[in-house]
């Protein structure tokens, strides 16, 4: 059984580099074809149920990099499951949605590529049992969800947005990775099942195990958007509705909540785990309501009531009593099937009248019937209304927060006031475009295609049916993950839509009487909400936005500062920094030369010596080239003395003839260059002129002590003499280095040679072609 | 002042040169010399010949164009590694004649390896002196 | 005498760095031909200098008795020769590039790191 | 003959052919691309013979070390110069249909190929000084490749190139002899022998800042390598993609030769210095690339910031950091020799290097927008392409905690999974630019016209092989990395480098003759 989970990511992957060539044999049918293929790979999910419902898994183990530590470890429980089905069932309706939504375009196909490689990579995420492997599919969905976000990909904004929410969603998958390495080392294993059967109060008293905590969350907090990461989630909904749909009900935006309930059982061991994650999911779930009723745009309501679910979920998990995971995991199920079912109506809504303003859309339901009895399941379901899914998440959830020990009614009255907001917001999104007064619309509103109703239908049913017989996906779908998120069997789970009269029931009341008030004021605040336009401005957004651009202009000063396209400076860094390592280094221990090993002073050496200075000093100060070369000239003559003085015939030999045609050639270039032009300031000469002499004083010091350092082995170059003649038939024994042992030198040089002759030829032969060739300047 | 003297001593200078540079290729072996000094020397009595008489006609006594003078000399020397591969020894291995010749001495591949050197150093100083001081160049 | 020669080769450098940190371009060719005699001579010293030695293997001997160090030397032929080669291309060069740009003001040749 | 010799012999044989040729273009194309294929053979058949863990060593002339000039290959030669040869052969043919007639009369493929034997020298040779005369070899036919052609731009990047590479080598060579002057020996392996038997460690380290700055030079280190960003993008596209390729490459492979094998005394000191500077590389080369807007500037910035990578492998010193640090020099080489390669062709259809110029290519072009998305993901380090396995690596070992640095290797880490998203940035700036934005206003629209079939096919099969072999690294990723372990662990174990030259000292005997009168040298 442990194949069938690679052959679903298999498929799935498989499907998306046939997409493009499926469309251009098919055109837009391709996308009922493809709708298949998620649904074998639901097909062969569901058949796992019975196994993993009675406490099992589905493991699949594959070396990948084992040099690394890599592993393609795959392994389904009860976690696993849920996401998995939730992941391929909705992506069905999902691509056959999209056919609809996206039908005539021409990169239909490369969409259906990036959407079924994001669908593979989150199959790979929710069943991977290998962190890293699991950290890899993660950026795969970062990188396909860039591409879809951005697939408007024309307008700077869909860019933008694209870009955003990979660059934060990446920030954090990179501190994950950092958080995933220093976790193996401390544990010794990469391995999820592992590590959670670890004694995790151990692991957690390791030192710098917060930090592990604080980086993994991160990754999970921006993927999740979690505030203050969450702008990047409303951000998104550039994407086409299909890809919100997807994105942010049930895969990319819950990767992160499944991370948190993947390491549960390790990580909330830690002290710092509740204070970290419930307050920040407590934050999350209430801004993204309040900011959800500011909003004048559908899509952008959902988007914030999914930020505001995101933070429920993540708070539920801080908290993480039992029954809190068990409101989460039912919370979860509901919000997904509802949601991707709205962005689904949304769209349609777009798609068929041209508006998603909630104030510009109304009375819809008879001109969109379908869709209208979607929206409506599904806008009950998030509402909370009973009979239906998301009721039976809501009760859980209060049933959890009452639970909660400390902090008195803090809990119940945050959970509340998100619900009722929750509330109104499904309203909004829900009822309003499709009840009241028929209003004018951009396009003449219709009935969208059979592939855009009838996932969002079906969706909705799901949710209807499941909340009626909670039993049925509570006993094999809730109870198998909440057991892997507890990380044991021993509770025993009961899902029921009738609790009786309990205090939850009591508070789901008040929630539908406050919401129903909410929803009628909602079109003032909406109204209102645009006077607080700019605080929004203010938020974590401008933070990342300072980020972005402080970050750039940095980069660019630095950049100028440094790259400044100056020879000049270039060089004199260089140097600099030779003298300050070689100072740095230079051994304090050696003294001058032992002066015995010296040769003692001679008048003509001592001569042709300050006649090479006097000539290095000259080309310094020559003013005209023809006093320059020839100073060169003596310079170079000079080396050649000092060659002959020290027994270096052939060394002053070459070095002579070398000089001299080194001064036909200077002869040569004056007759085409320029006469010597004196750019530089007094001051700069004097700086230049310190630097460099202070550099000539570091390489006298390093001759100084090396030969400070006494005699070296010889012994290499008394073979050479000795076998000079023996073995190489040659006296001189500089010529038989050159042409026997070390021939290959010379083999080289004179490969040198003959490309700088080839490169004078063609550099003074070829002229340029200020033609198409060079650059665009 | 470029009178028929200049060029006469010019032409007979540089054919001193030109001995001269043959007589430091051979003998380098076992006194100052060599290659690159005969080369040099070779080079430099058409460097003289160009200075007096201008390029077209050093190019002309020269005979070869100088890239072809590269590649054989560049050639000559690779070649010269050459004969020991056969015998299952490493490239550029000494392959050495026995019998002492006179004026040349013993006789071998490093030998031949010089003479590319002196070939290649020879068109290497001319090609660049005849590029730089040639007409050819001009924008 | 060592002690001179380093000193020498202080002063070769302190020249090239000098030349080099110019802005016309022919002190910079300069500049490079400097240093590569700076670095010669510096070889040579450090690869220990002798007086009346030359490394021939004189006569019936077969070993070179109180002779200089011949390694050194080979490897600073090989670098004369190899600096000729270069500097003979970086003329070509700054004839080419004074052509092209219009300029031998090395500070003018700006625009390909300007951004 | 063995393949050592031969990848010396290939590229010459193949330069003084070109040369010999002279004016025939057909000539000079044929024999530029056939001969990179020979290499590329040859250099296969050395990988078989060092795969099994030898090292082979050749002793040029028959004169044994440490007294002639040997080369020697070992698991990091081999994979370099294998490297090399691909790149050097998908260069080749692009060059075919990229270069014009002008430069290939000029001598474009002997100088390419002057360049290869240059870049082999350096990564086959067992003896520094010898390795110096190969570094002028591959920059002298740099510098000319450079040059070639004398347009503006590639004049004013030229001369800074030129210089600073000339003041590189000035002290390499200087460094060569005073390391020679403490030693009297030149053989690497020697050196390492004879640099653990100094009186004075202190100064061999003083020595080794002088290779240290000579190489980090050609490696293009921070605070060294600003010649790279000022000239990299100014000459031809497949000879920007040689040199983004190989050059700076060589720098590196050089760097850690010496730093693995001869100065290792004060590690803490010298690698420290390098970890100082990885770190220092890495953030200075990627925040140059975020702000450029010129296709083949950004990328040139780059190659500043990877090499920050690659060095911190060798800082490190770990195993699985030198493994890394191998595994990331070769995915890089083909990743960015591709990515310059993929500028020349969105250049030939759009008219421009100028992101701000281009656009629309990802609608007119889908298929050079797949070749584009995969080498940049790689690079900008998204799984699995070997741009991630390199990365993880190399960040893996810092974060090990069983490097010689502490908590600061854990700190270089952290910066370089910063500087990866960075440079993650800077790619999806270019792909948004040119692919995903439409074409800007009074820029003439992508023009698929401007390439015939054959410059097509010239173009893009260079390009989609690099592409294909990225992604096997990424498939593939364990058949690679092996190859870089068994490299990493020859180089934590100088002792067989040393074993491999030093040891098989023979008897000193003139060997008989097969020919009955010519001899050769004995010993």
């Amino acid at each position: 059984m442990g194949q069938l989970s690679v052959i679903a990511i298999a498929i799935v992957f498989g499907a998306a580099f046939i997409a493009p060539w499926l469309h251009r044999r098919l055109g837009d049918k391709c996308g009922i074809v493809l709708g298949l293929v998620p649904l074998a790979a639901a097909v062969l999910y569901a058949s796992m149920v019975p196994t993993i419902a009675a406490g099992g898994a589905v493991a699949f183990r594959s070396e990948w990099v084992p040099s690394l530590g890599l592993a393609f470890d795959l392994r389904i429980d009860g976690l696993s499951l849920l996401f998995l089905l939730l992941i391929s069932g909705i992506g069905v309706f999902v691509t056959w949605y999209a056919a609809g939504y996206l039908h005539g375009k021409k990169d239909l196909g490369r969409f259906y590529l990036y959407l079924f490689g994001f669908m593979g990579s989150m199959l790979g995420v929710v069943s991977s049992d290998h962190l890293v492997a699991l950290f890899v599919f993660w950026e795969l969905t970062s990188i396909s969800s860039y591409l879809l976000i951005g697939y408007y990909h024309t307008a700077a904004r869909s860019r933008a947005s694209a870009l955003q929410a990979l660059l934060v969603t990446g920030t954090g998958g990179l501190a994950m990775l950092a958080g995933i390495l220093l976790l193996g080392r401390m544990a010794g294993t990469y391995r999820v099942s592992e590590l959670n059967a670890l004694d995790a109060a151990a692991l957690v008293a390791q030192p710098g195990f917060a930090a592990v905590l604080v980086l993994i969350l991160l990754g999970a907090f921006t993927k999740s958007a979690q505030f203050p990461f969450h702008f990047w989630l409303p951000n998104a909904m550039e994407a086409p509705a299909p890809v919100s749909s997807y994105l942010h009900s049930a895969t990319m935006v819950k990767a992160g909540v499944f991370l948190l309930a993947r390491l549960h059982p390790l990580l909330s061991a830690s002290p710092l785990w509740m204070p970290i994650v419930a307050p920040v999911g407590a934050v999350t779930m209430l801004l993204g309501v309040a900011m959800g009723l500011g909003q004048r745009d559908l899509k952008k309501i959902l988007a914030y009531t999914t930020l505001s679910v995101l933070g429920t979920l993540t708070m539920l998990l801080g908290i993480g009593t039992e029954a809190a995971v068990k409101a989460a995991m039912v919370y979860l199920l509901a919000h997904a099937l509802y949601k991707a079912a709205l962005f689904m109506c949304a769209g349609s809504i777009d798609h068929e009248t041209g508006t998603r303003d909630p104030d510009a859309v109304g009375g819809l339901r008879r001109a969109m019937p379908f869709t209208a009895a979607a929206a409506l399941l599904a806008g009950l379901s998030m509402a909370g209304f009973p009979a239906l899914l998301g009721f039976v998440g809501k009760e859980y959830f209060y049933k959890a927060l009452i639970a909660t020990d400390g902090q008195g009614a803090l809990w119940e009255i945050l959970g509340v006031s998100a619900s009722v907001a929750m509330f109104a917001l499904a309203a909004t999104a829900a009822w309003k475009p499709f009840f009241g007064p028929l209003l004018p619309t951009p396009k003449h509103p219709h009935e969208a295609p059979w592939t855009m109703w009838i996932g969002p239908i079906l969706l909705g049913v799901a949710g209807l049916k499941a909340g009626l017989f909670p039993g049925i996906s509570g006993g094999m779908l809730i109870a198998p993950s909440v057991h892997a998120v507890l990380g044991s069997a021993d509770h025993e789970i009961a899902y029921k839509l009738w609790h009786g009269w309990t205090l939850a029931l009591g508070l789901s009341g008040v929630t539908v009487a406050l919401g129903i008030v909410l929803y009628l004021a909602a079109p003032r605040i909406r109204a209102a909400s645009a006077r607080f336009a700019v605080l929004g401005r203010l938020g974590p957004e401008r933070c990342y936005e300072l980020l972005l651009s402080g970050t750039l202009g940095f980069a660019d000063w630095l950049t100028r500062t440094t790259q400044n396209g100056y020879l000049r400076n270039y060089l004199l860094t260089i140097f600099l920094f030779t003298a300050a390592l070689v100072l740095w280094t230079l051994p304090s221990e050696l003294s001058l030369p032992d002066s015995s090993a010296l040769i003692p002073l001679q008048f003509l050496p001592v001569v042709v010596c300050l006649l090479i200075i006097a000539g290095a000093v000259a080309a310094c100060l020559a003013l005209s080239r023809f006093y320059a070369i020839l100073a060169l000239g003596v310079v170079g003559l000079g080396v050649g003395m000092l060659f002959f003085l020290f027994s270096g015939p052939d060394l002053a030999m070459t070095q002579i003839l070398v000089e001299t045609l080194a001064l036909v050639l200077f002869v040569l270039a004056f007759y085409r260059l320029p006469l010597f032009s004196h750019y530089s300031k007094l001051g700069t000469k004097i700086r230049d002129g310190i630097i460099a002499a202070g550099f000539g004083v570091v390489m006298t010091l390093v001759v100084l002590a090396e030969m400070g350092a006494g005699g070296a082995d010889m012994s290499v170059s008394k073979f050479m003499g000795e076998s000079s003649l023996p073995l190489a038939n040659g006296r001189n024994v500089v010529n038989v280095i050159l042409v026997d042992f070390r021939a290959l030198d010379t083999l080289g040089e004179i490969t040198v040679l003959a490309i700088a002759a080839l490169g004078v030829w063609a550099i003074m032969r070829l002229r340029p072609k200020n033609t198409e060739k060079g650059g665009d300047k | 002042m470029n009178s028929v003297i200049l060029t006469t001593v010019g032409r007979l200078v540089a054919a001193l040169l030109l001995i001269f540079s043959f007589f430091l290729l051979l003998r380098g072996h076992n006194l100052p010399g060599g290659g690159f000094a005969g080369g040099l020397v070779a080079a430099g009595a058409f460097v003289l010949v160009m200075l007096s008489e201008g390029v077209p006609t050093a190019r002309r006594l020269l005979g070869v164009d100088p890239a072809k003078l590269l590649g054989i000399g560049l050639l000559v020397a690779m070649a010269s590694g050459f004969p020991a591969l056969f015998i299952g020894k490493p490239f550029l291995t000494g392959m050495w004649d026995k019998t002492v010749w006179p004026v040349l001495g013993k006789v071998g591949t490093p030998l031949v390896f010089d003479t590319g050197v002196y070939i290649v150093v020879l068109g290497v100083v001319c090609m660049i002196v005849f590029s730089l001081g040639g007409e050819d160049a001009e924008d | 005498m060592q002690i001179v020669l380093a000193i020498t080769i202080g002063v070769l450098y302190a020249a090239a760095v000098y030349l080099l940190l110019r802005r016309g371009v022919v002190r910079v060719v300069m500049g490079v031909s400097l240093l590569s005699q700076a670095v010669n001579l510096l070889i040579f010293t450090a690869g220990g200098i002798k007086e009346g030695g030359s490394p021939f293997v004189a006569g019936a001997s077969t070993s070179l008795a109180n002779a200089a160090d011949p390694l050194p030397q080979a490897l600073i032929l090989t670098a004369i020769v190899i600096s000729f080669g270069v500097l003979a291309f970086t003329l070509a060069m700054a004839y080419r590039a004074d052509k092209s740009t219009g300029t031998d003001d090395v500070d003018d040749l700006r625009s390909t790191d300007a951004q | 003959m063995n393949p050592v010799t031969l990848c010396l012999l290939v590229p010459l044989a193949t330069a003084i052919s070109c040369l010999l040729t002279g004016r025939s273009l057909r000539a000079q194309k044929v024999l530029g691309v056939s001969g990179m294929a020979v290499l590329l053979g040859v250099s296969l058949w050395l990988m078989a013979e060092v795969a099994d863990g030898t090292i082979h060593v050749v002793e040029f002339g028959n004169w044994p070390a440490p007294f002639g000039i040997i080369a020697v290959a070992d698991m990091l030669s081999a994979i370099m110069v294998l490297v090399s040869a691909i790149t050097g052969l998908a260069v080749a043919v692009y060059s075919v249909a990229d270069i014009d007639e002008g430069r290939i009369r000029h001598g474009y493929f002997a100088f390419l190929h002057f360049m290869m034997m240059g870049v082999c020298g350096a990564f086959l040779t067992g003896d520094i000084f010898n390795m110096f005369v190969w570094f002028e070899v591959m920059l002298i036919s740099s510098f000319v490749l450079m040059c070639l052609g004398g347009e503006k731009p590639q004049m004013e990047g030229a001369v800074k190139y030129v210089v600073l590479n000339l003041v590189s080598s000035s002290l390499f060579l200087a460094a060569c002899g005073i390391l020679y002057g403490q030693t009297g020996t030149l053989n690497l392996a020697d050196l390492a022998v004879k640099s653990r038997e100094l009186m004075h460690p202190g100064l061999l380290t003083m020595t080794a800042m002088l290779f240290l700055v000579a190489f980090g030079l050609k490696a293009a280190v921070f605070p060294l390598f600003f010649w790279l960003p000022a000239s990299y993008h100014t000459p031809p596209v497949a000879v920007s993609a040689v040199f983004a390729g190989l050059l700076t490459k060589v720098g590196v492979y050089a760097l850690i030769r010496v730093f693995t094998l001869v100065f290792t005394g004060d590690l803490m000191f010298t690698h420290g210095l390098l970890l100082a500077i990885a770190g220092l590389t890495m953030v200075t080369g990627v925040l140059g690339a975020v702000v450029q807007f010129d296709f083949r500037r950004l990328l040139s910035f780059h190659i500043v910031s990877q090499i920050g990578y690659m060095v911190l492998g060798l800082a490190l010193f770990t195993p699985l950091a030198l493994a890394g640090c191998v595994f990331y020099l070769f995915h890089h080489i083909v990743v960015k020799s591709n990515l310059f390669l993929i500028s020349g062709i969105t250049r030939r259809y759009g008219g421009s290097f100028q992101l701000k110029k281009l656009g629309g290519f990802y609608a007119a072009t889908p298929w050079l927008a797949v070749l584009f998305f995969i080498p940049a993901m790689s690079l900008g380090g998204i799984p699995p392409l070997s741009g991630f396995f390199a990365k993880f690596a190399v960040v893996k070992a810092s974060l090990a905690g069983d490097t010689m640095f502490g908590p600061w290797a854990a700190v270089l880490g952290v910066v370089a999974l910063a500087v990866g998203l960075l440079t993650l940035f800077s790619m999806t700036k270019i792909w948004a630019e040119v692919f995903w934005k439409a074409v800007p206003e009074g820029v003439p629209k992508v023009d698929l016209a401007a390439l015939t079939p054959r410059d097509k096919a010239l173009l893009y099969g260079p390009v989609a092989a690099l592409a294909l072999l990225t992604l096997s690294i990424g498939f593939f990723p364990q058949f690679y990395f092996d190859f870089a372990e068994r490299a990493a662990a020859q180089l934590l174990t100088p002792s067989r480098y040393i074993e491999a030259v030093m040891g098989g000292t023979k008897p000193c005997i003139r060997f008989g003759i097969s020919f009955s009168r010519w001899y050769g040298p004995g010993c």
